[in-house]
């Protein structure tokens, strides 16, 4: 049987994807940021997963606002990356196992979630850059993907509630599929930031630390917060943590955590890095 | 029902009500996806800008590359970051821009953040 | 308050198109499937609702399989009719009412449905039949309208359990809107049909029969079915009962028949319509 | 898990499985509800199969109008519909074609459902 073996979270910012290009790993701005992902590499090294389940936002571009679903989910053999806009070079594609995408969206839409199903899928910087900061090595492609893309784009978010639920739906779904395979899922974005408005550059670090503790062991604290709460306390791009939230559901109840560190700023943002481990 | 939450200063919940608004600003900013939208652009922006329906406000914004009025005309943040990131600018610059300080001060603000 | 009057249940099967397209209302094979039209009419005519929600499945022509959502509600000023690849005239557009589609997707958000929005979104002949149909002068558009389009084209597809209760949803959220509204429900598609397969052009008249009466007063009875249960009872397209099920659960608990008729065959069809009246 | 489903004879669901299966067949048949796409396909219909990557399997139903073999390609009865629609042909030629019947003897046992 299937089994999610544990689960990673890490921000996502293009940002990073550029440091990473420029190799700033020893620059004095990006050194404390870059320094905490050994470790979690080390983990991933000793777990060996077979696959990974990205949760992410898709920053528009591979939805726009005429089709805007909430939740999608890739069953594509592959997802190619694109330049988005700026001429970035694209990363090479990741594969997908779309056997076990299916499963999942059978189960999903069966436990009442209302899933979009994806045979393609462009995947951004909210997918590419957390692989490339756990699997550096772009000539690799050591585990397949399943990309679940989450709404932060256009209001209304789904509900932090909802997304925690749709992460235990999520749990549920993987260990019943029949094949042997460990799975870890990646919780990208965050924590708090805002890019617009007058309120640009808001950041809130007694509130991410306050999430970096709840969401290990009581996740239900968190998944009691409004969008607009989220928005309030962690800025416009702050709720992301929704995502965060739908990695943590995917666990089950009982994790212990690894590893975490936490670093202000990157670009605009408060970078939160947490490896929890799944109870055996 | 957006409407009903207390409203959060310098913030924009883009909502239905800016959705609709911004249709056009944003389609126009998803085409930049696709290098060759880019390069239309830069080649006549008033063409580019009047293929996709855009509205005097939303020109103007364009035309001025000023991040307020393009949010205040309905941009979106994610699709307007294609815009910005085609000229060359990032979200610091932006930030700066928005918060009427230069992006030292800007990035000093942020790192202030941390303490 | 807005207030939802009622609702409508109308095959929507493209030949209904080209039977109107050519006039064929006194045609021997045709005559005893239009005549039960005019008295759903005189009910609109009477009711005078400002806004129909047109629930229905897109077959194709604004969906595709790299984007697949189970639920998608049209919020765009017009909807557009294309060809479809027939090359049929297209009928002009539809007005839409994006205020209320907003207020809608606001609330079946929050209330945990996982919905896709649509801002731009072309309609085919599962939109376009029922509406020739109960507003047949193509030169007037006398309603505004709301698609909401639900996945039948990639199994899985929402359980009828799922349904019912989405359009339960739909019923709260049209209750909440504060604008003096009449609202009307569409349940398009079904009864039972099948295209595909060496099983083509199954019907079973004793299912549809039972299905006419039970989602009057019991539609409980009917969102017990699974999808599986419905392919197999009312045929591959049969499923689109669940159409049916959104409809009645968007009416509230009671409801009274103000007309039916069923008519086999039209095209591969089982034909049924119904219009019913929401308790004061 | 719909293959812990009992069969129903002469019905294939199209779920995941034979969506992985069809996809260039259905993405071929889904481009044609715009008219250039159908103009191109007559002109060169195994040219138009090859640019979307179509299997063997599928390329010899599509030639041979054969709609069982179509589905069983993982083609989707729905995209189908433009392409058998694009010939010429509607829901009862098909239905006459998959079970082997004359058109007339597919809707007398149509009609004969009403009984
Ligand atoms: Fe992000
Ligand atoms: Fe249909």
């Amino acid at each position: 049987m299937a089994k999610i073996v544990g689960g990673v979270t890490t921000s996502h910012i293009p940002a990073i994807g550029n440091a990473i290009a420029n190799e700033l790993f020893e620059d004095p701005y990006w050194k404390p940021f870059f320094d905490g992902y050994p470790k979690a590499r080390d983990w991933l090294a000793e777990v060996k997963p077979d696959v990974a389940i990205v949760v992410y936002n898709d920053h528009g571009l591979n939805f726009f606002l005429d089709k805007m679903p909430t939740f999608s989910i890739g069953a594509a053999p592959e997802y190619q990356n694109k330049d988005e806009g700026w001429g970035l070079k694209p990363l090479p594609p990741y594969p997908g196992d779309p056997e076990l995408s299916w499963h999942i969206i059978e189960s999903l839409v069966n436990d009442e979630f209302d899933i979009c199903s994806c045979q393609e899928m462009a995947v951004d910087h909210g997918f590419t850059v957390p692989m490339a900061l756990l699997w550096p090595d772009q000539t690799q492609r050591p585990v397949r993907t399943i990309p679940v893309a989450v709404n932060t784009v256009q209001h209304p978010l789904p509900t932090p509630a909802r997304c925690l639920k749709l992460g235990e739906a999520i749990g549920r779904a993987v260990a019943s599929y029949p094949k042997d395979l460990k799975v870890v899922v990646l919780g990208t974005g965050g924590l708090s930031h805002q890019l617009d408005g007058e309120r640009a550059g808001f950041i809130n670090k007694d509130f991410d630390l306050m999430c970096l503790e709840k969401i290990v062991d009581e996740p239900e604290a968190l998944a009691k917060y409004s969008i607009h709460d989220l928005v309030r306390l962690a800025g416009a791009q702050g709720a992301e943590l929704i995502l965060w939230l739908i990695m943590r559901g995917a666990l089950g109840r009982k994790v212990s955590k690894v590893h975490s560190n936490y670093h202000i700023p990157i670009s605009n943002t408060g970078a939160g890095l947490l490896v929890l481990e799944s109870a055996a | 029902m957006t409407a009903s939450h207390e409203p959060i200063p310098g913030t924009t919940i883009f909502d239905g009500r800016m959705a609709m608004k911004g249709y056009p600003l944003n389609k126009m900013c998803y085409s930049f996806n696709e290098a060759a939208a880019r390069q239309e652009f830069l080649a006549d922006e008033d063409a580019y800008c009047a293929k996709f329906g855009l509205t005097d406000e939303q020109k103007t914004a364009v035309r001025e590359r000023n991040a307020l009025a393009l949010l205040a005309a309905g941009g979106n943040i994610y699709y307007l970051a294609k815009f910005i990131g085609m000229l060359g600018l990032n979200v610091q610059d932006i930030g700066a821009q928005q918060t009427g300080m230069t992006v030292e001060e800007f990035k000093a603000k942020l790192k202030a953040a941390g303490n």
